[in-house]
């Protein structure tokens, strides 16, 4: 066994264990650089830098505006749903057809179209290559592809907004026969878009996905081990690699549905009569449509999950100024959690007819799950104790996540537990449990992390007091939204019902319905605070200067703020250690950087003792 | 400081909402309590790390907010402290899991002296069929479907000569009977549900798929369609009314079978002709696949 | 697979095992044809069916595709992820099982 | 592969949880390139699953006869059928393209721009024979005997609709590679590979361990074809 491999003698995660092996030059060792520096393509002009731009850091910025908008889009679908559900006789113009689109649209653009992208793509291309100490992702143009793909897909997918039929009305979920056959509003051109639309997301997000995969495996900096890397890195790294192994799954079933629709084969089609007459189709199989998707499905709910599971980690523990609880625990939930959702993809279809000695299988996978995930809980909230917490915006968001997390994790395993999910399945309960899991923790996250690396991003802070505003009106409004939409579920409510208030025991959700609708146009509107923030920010926020929160990992810490391209000017960092060396007992100052050599650590102690 | 007493009310909010909750489930009517038993059960343990978490939480930003130069816990990792959590969480999982799948188990095994009821679900609506006196129903396929066979049954099969045809989207059945719902679907999915009898399943075009209860309190009750099926979904509702055995036997009895209705359709002359065209349709359909597709 | 072993062969390889591998699969592929040729039915159709196609398949995997010669840190990564599809298999054919029983069991002609 | 620093690295699972828990690289001496191949081909392991779970599941659900294939693919030689001969046929060209790949990448190892430029080319010349003679088999089908995605005169119309859409789905495969095979001979006996010389796009410097890339890349096709042989023609 040769000598320099051996990182693990030199230095390790505890920096106590390092700081006792004594003084010397040798304990500050860091193998040598293994791979030559990357070459990287400069843009001359405004397109090959701002718009065919090959930096990582652009490409991400890129993407996320690209998510928002259509973000943006969905929050207008969802006022639009709520006020149908809130206030049914209102607007005449929403018919049912249009409803579904709209919840069909809603439904997509935020699951795939918003938070897939602005996890993977957008935090992930500007982070990963900063936090592992890379000049960039180890193929920029393939990963400007990727973004470029990206785009094309949400413009066919907003393209279905205006072909004949409209867009499709399908539910998110496009289960067949229903997506493709007429009764479903827009099963004609605007199914068709959606499933181009997504096959050209999968294909643009593998390009993308593997670059991110690669960078983090092979372009780590000196001294970057994978037990050193933030977690972001891990949850991302996670995500990313269930999206490679899980949108193979969309896409197949996609190509398949559009060769059932185009074509007229038979993959998802039985003898079907509509309207008295026999079609063509024989002997198709809809479930095995919906185990593609859920095979894809269920991943995906974990792509946008580990992601903000990853950066929750580092904001916490930024801002608690305490290193996060049980690094390496997180680490392994992480990659646990990950793994086991390929094999729990059946939960979403207990009642769909499949065979029922899955219930079995299913729930149990299912509820192991939950393990995994409470360790992570209970490490968040250790990490608050005895931490030293600063109540920044940032760290509400983390908070807020905490509590929306652990509430919509638990109707989950409500959900899990196959015998109750037979009750509640395809009720309202359902819709609280994602919007609680799905819709608002993750963007809780997504905030938080945002006014976390404003300051890197543009060099200046977002403002605190707008911030504040922007998360209790959120938070408190989105819990309102969704906590007591839970029992509606109970009184059996079924989901995507466009009206439903003539039956006897569900005239009680007509007030709960229009308390629902208006806290969510208010949360909606108070996501204006946030974009005024931001546009203000840029230009006016108060200057942030290099590591404004006093952080560790390395993304700030490089020469420039904002990181140029190439982002460490002459010489990659070298890493001496994990990114939560916060008050570490003896140290000067209450922060240790990823950077700082050990030996540097034990002269700052020897000064104070 | 208010930060705390905020998520505070959130968490006391959240609690108080569920005591007085004006929205719960609607009364039971079915078998089907173990459910509720186990919802409930859930709600115990879940509710409770809910609110422990939650509260951890909230103790943690009350006791240490920020201050300069406050002392930090060093401490990675609690080997102990998180073994024994795994643990504890292993076992409220446990907990949950053990009752949930007996119940299930009960649930996917129906009693063998249940009544079969068919429930065929089309675009947007329901019709029944119950088996006559041999208590069997006959065969059928959605390719025999047409006017003078409105369910597909098999004319060959016995079994499916005394078939009660119900062209109604309202079903009786007889109260403390098990009933096992057989679901067919002629077009999309749907999903037979009533909220009062907690069961559902979805009905698959191209199979049969079941569930089965026990009604157990006289009433009406209305059916929703609880899987997506087009722009009908909302409206595609049903009746069930759960009948004492006198009223369901009389309800029975004004309902025809199978071969009473061929029987009427053929005095009314109206089935020579359209015998031939079905199997016309069939035979072109054969034909037509290699050539070239309808649709 | 010994470290020694590994050692002698990472850098480059002799003809010889390329040539032997591509002789291998071309009898392994005719043994499959033979399975056919001979129609041979059920379960030995199936075994055989199976045996080939994984022999053939680990040998493109390891010989011409270096996996042998790889390190396993990659070897595992890229071989655990197929349990999820052995799962997924697994499972349909228990659910293909299930669906063509209902057609047999209540239709007559199929669904 | 040829980096000698390798040799002194221990090997087997020890190796192992020392290369994943050290700095920069967690495969030790693997091209970024190779290894994004790798983890892409992971990822494509994935669609051909699907695809062929998918008709795993189909079939073995559908209550009409399913066509038997190897009556179905034979051909009449000299007016004797021979059961699936042209798939056999195909199933040699695609192992020998195969096997010349996999010495075209021992001769980029060894940086012999002649045989290993011959090599590729061959290997592109097999896989052209084997497209085109897919291409033979499809028209055959759908002038011949009828078969369409919609429906066969043998029974099940599944039949078809999975027949072409995997085939064509490894076809396309195979003719992506064939291309590449192309533009990459090309770009070997040009000498690029031993000159560095960048390509249009990157500012990555050619290499021979491109060669690798593509050889796996094309080991991969021939790979799933292994699959689509035992599963859609002998089952
Ligand atoms: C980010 C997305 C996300 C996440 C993380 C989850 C997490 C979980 N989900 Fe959810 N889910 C969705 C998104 C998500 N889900 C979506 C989008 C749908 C609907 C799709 C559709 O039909 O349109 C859905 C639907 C859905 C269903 C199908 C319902 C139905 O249609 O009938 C089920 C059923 O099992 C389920 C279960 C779970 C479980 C068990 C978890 C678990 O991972 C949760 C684990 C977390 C915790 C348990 C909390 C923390 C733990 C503790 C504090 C410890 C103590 C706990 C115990 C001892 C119990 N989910
Ligand atoms: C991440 C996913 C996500 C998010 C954020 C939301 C947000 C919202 N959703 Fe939705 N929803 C789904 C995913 C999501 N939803 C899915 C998958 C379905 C199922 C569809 C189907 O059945 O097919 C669904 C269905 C659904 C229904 C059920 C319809 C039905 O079954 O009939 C309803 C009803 O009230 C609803 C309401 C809302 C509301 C009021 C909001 C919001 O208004 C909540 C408040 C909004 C925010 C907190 C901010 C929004 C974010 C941005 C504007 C981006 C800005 C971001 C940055 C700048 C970083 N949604
Ligand atoms: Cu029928 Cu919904
Ligand atoms: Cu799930």
């Amino acid at each position: 066994m040769s000598d320099d491999l051996n990182i693990k003698k030199t230095s390790s995660i505890k920096t106590k264990s390092s700081s006792v092996s004594g003084g010397g030059t040798d304990i500050d060792y860091v193998r040598p650089a293994e791979l030559p520096e990357q070459d990287l393509y400069h843009g001359h002009s405004f397109i090959t830098k701002w718009i065919f731009c090959q930096d990582a850091k652009v490409i991400g910025i890129q993407y996320t505006l690209t998510a928002v908008f259509t973000g943006v889009v969905g929050l207008i679908l969802s006022w639009m749903m709520r006020m149908q559900l809130g206030f049914p006789e209102l607007f005449p113009f929403l018919t049912a057809e249009s409803y579904y689109q709209m919840v069909t649209m809603h439904g997509m653009i935020m699951v795939v179209y918003l938070l897939t992208a602005l996890f993977l793509g957008g935090f992930g291309n500007y982070l990963i290559p900063l936090m592992v100490g890379a000049r960039d992702m180890v193929f920029p143009y393939v990963n400007m592809i990727s973004f470029w793909m990206f785009f094309v897909a949400v413009v066919v997918l907003m393209a279905s907004f205006f072909v004949p039929g409209g867009p499709t009305g399908s539910g998110w979920t496009l289960y067949p026969p229903q997506a493709i056959l007429e009764g479903t509003p827009g099963s004609g051109y605007g199914i068709l878009l959606m499933l181009i639309s997504l096959s050209l997301f999968v294909i643009g997000f593998t390009m993308g996905g593997l670059n991110y995969v690669i960078t983090i495996l092979q372009a780590r900096t000196r001294g970057m081990t994978l037990m050193r890397m933030p977690l972001t890195i891990w949850g991302i790294f996670t995500a990313t690699v269930l999206a490679l192994l899980a949108f193979p799954a969309l896409l197949v079933s996609s190509i398949m549905m559009t060769l059932d629709k185009v074509l007229g084969t038979s993959f998802f089609m039985p003898t079907i009569i509509k309207a008295g007459e026999m079609l063509s189709y024989d002997g198709g199989s809809p479930i095995l449509f919906q185990h593609l998707f859920w095979f894809f499905g269920h991943p995906e709910v974990y792509i946008v999950a580990l992601p903000a599971f990853g950066i929750v980690s580092d904001l916490l523990s930024v801002h608690a100024r305490k290193n996060i609880f049980g690094y390496r625990m997180m680490v392994w939930a992480i990659v646990g959690i990950g793994a086991l959702s390929f094999f729990v993809w059946a939960h979403h279809m207990y009642v769909s007819g499949m065979n029922p000695w899955f219930g079995f299988f299913f729930a149990s996978t299912t509820l192991i799950i939950a393990v995994p995930t409470a360790l992570k809980v209970y490490n968040w909230i250790l990490t608050l104790w005895r931490g030293n917490i600063r109540l920044t915006t940032v760290m509400l968001f983390c908070l807020g996540f905490i509590v929306t997390f652990v509430n919509g994790g638990i109707t989950g395993i409500f959900l899990g537990n196959v015998i109750v999910d037979v009750p509640l399945s395809d009720t309202y309960f359902v819709i609280a449990h994602f919007h609680m899991v799905m819709g608002i923790a993750p963007l809780m996250v997504i905030f938080g992390a945002i006014y976390h690396w404003f300051p890197l991003i543009t060099g200046r802070f977002l403002d605190e007091t707008l911030g504040k505003w922007h998360f209790w009106v959120t938070f408190l409004g989105a819990y309102s939204i969704y906590f007591p939409m839970h029992y509606l579920g109970f009184i059996g409510v079924p989901r995507r019902y466009f009206e439903m208030y003539d039956s006897p025991y569900m005239t009680s959700a007509v007030g709960m319905n229009e308390f629902i609708s208006v806290a969510a146009f208010i949360v909606g509107a108070a996501q204006f605070i946030f974009f005024y923030n931001l546009v203000k920010s840029i230009r006016l926020g108060k200057p942030a200067g290099k590591n404004p929160w006093k952080a560790n990992s390395l993304e700030w810490l490089t020469p420039q703020v904002p990181p140029e391209h190439g982002n460490w000017g002459e010489k990659l960092p070298v890493v001496h250690r994990w990114a939560y060396d916060f008050n570490v007992p003896g140290a000067k100052k209450d922060y240790i950087t990823q950077t700082t050599p050990p030996s540097e650590v034990i002269e700052a102690e020897v000064e104070k003792t | 400081m208010w930060t705390g007493l905020v998520f505070l009310a959130v968490i006391i909010g959240s609690i108080a909402f569920h005591v007085w909750t004006p929205w719960w489930w609607t009364d039971i009517a079915s078998n089907w309590g173990a459910m509720d038993d186990t919802i409930i059960l859930t709600f115990w343990i879940g509710g409770g790390v809910f609110i422990l978490v939650c509260l951890f939480m909230v103790y943690c930003i009350f006791k240490f907010n920020y201050k300069e130069g406050r002392k930090v816990e060093y401490k990675p990792e609690d080997k102990k402290l998180e073994v024994r959590l795994t643990w504890a969480t292993a076992l409220g999982v446990a907990a949950l899991l053990a009752p949930g799948l007996l119940v299930w188990n009960q649930y996917i095994k129906v009693p063998e002296n249940s009544i079969h009821v068919e429930v065929m679900a089309w675009q947007w609506g329901w019709k029944y069929r119950l088996p006559g006196e041999d208590g069997v129903l006959g065969t059928s396929s959605n390719k025999k479907i047409n006017d003078d066979n409105p369910f597909g049954i098999n004319e060959d099969d016995p079994n499916g000569k005394d078939d009660i045809l119900i062209d109604s989207e309202e079903l009786h059945i007889a109260n403390n009977r098990p009933v096992k719902i057989l679901l067919r679907s002629i077009d999309v999915l749907h999903n037979f549900y009533v909220p009062q009898f907690r069961a559902k399943m979805d009905a698959v075009p191209g199979m049969i798929t079941y569930y089965w209860f026990e009604p157990n309190k006289i009433g009406e009750y209305e059916v929703l369609c609880a899987e997506y099926c087009g722009v009908g979904h909302y409206a595609m509702r049903g009746l069930v009314v759960v009948d004492n055995q006198e009223d369901y036997n009389k309800w029975l009895a004004k309902h025809e079978t199978f071969s009473s209705f061929i029987a009427k359709r053929k005095k009314e002359g109206l089935i020579n002709e359209k015998v031939v065209k079905i199997n016309n349709i069939l035979n072109t359909k054969k034909s037509i696949k290699s050539e070239k597709n309808v649709r | 697979m010994t470290d020694t072993k590994k050692k002698e062969e990472t850098s480059t390889h002799k003809i010889g095992i390329y040539l032997w591998i591509w002789g291998l699969l071309f009898v392994l592929s005719f043994f499959s044809y033979m399975v056919d040729w001979y129609n041979f039915q059920g379960l030995l159709r199936w075994s055989l069916i199976l045996f080939f196609m994984f022999l053939k398949a680990g040998l493109i995997m390891a010989f011409f595709m270096h996996l042998f010669w790889e390190r396993y840190a990659l070897v595992n990564v890229l071989l655990w992820p197929m349990t999820a599809i052995a799962c997924f298999v697994g499972l349909m054919v228990a659910e293909g099982k299930y669906t063509v029983f209902s057609r047999l069991f209540y239709f007559f002609v199929g669904g | 592969m040829s980096d000698p620093t390798l040799d002194k690295l221990p090997g087997g699972f020890k190796g192992m949880s020392e290369d994943i828990g050290s700095d920069q690289t967690t495969f030790k001496g693997v091209n970024w390139g190779k290894a994004m191949m790798w983890i892409f081909l992971l990822s494509d392991t994935f669609v051909f699953s699907c695809f062929l779970v998918a008709y795993m599941k189909v079939r073995a659900s559908v209550t009409e006869p399913w066509p038997y294939p190897s009556e179905v693919f034979g051909l009449e030689v000299f007016g004797v059928p021979v059961p699936l001969l042209l798939i056999a046929i195909m199933t040699f060209v695609l192992i020998t393209s195969s096997g010349t790949m996999a010495l075209a990448v021992k001769y980029g190892y060894e940086k012999n721009r002649k045989m290993c430029g011959l090599f590729v080319l061959l290997t592109a010349i097999g896989g052209l024979t084997f497209v085109g003679m897919q291409a033979f088999e499809w028209s055959k089908l759908i002038f011949h005997d009828g078969v369409r995605p919609w429906g066969n005169p043998f029974g099940a119309e599944q039949f078809g609709a999975f027949f072409f859409m995997i085939t064509g789905f490894h076809g396309t495969h195979v003719s992506i590679g064939v291309i590449f095979l192309f533009i990459f001979a090309r770009k070997v006996y040009r000498g690029d590979f031993d000159t560095g010389r960048r390509g249009y796009f990157t500012t990555m410097k050619s290499d021979y361990v491109a060669i690798e890339i593509l050889g796996l890349y094309w080991h991969f096709v021939d790979l799933v074809w292994v699959f689509i042989f035992a599963f859609f023609y002998l089952w």
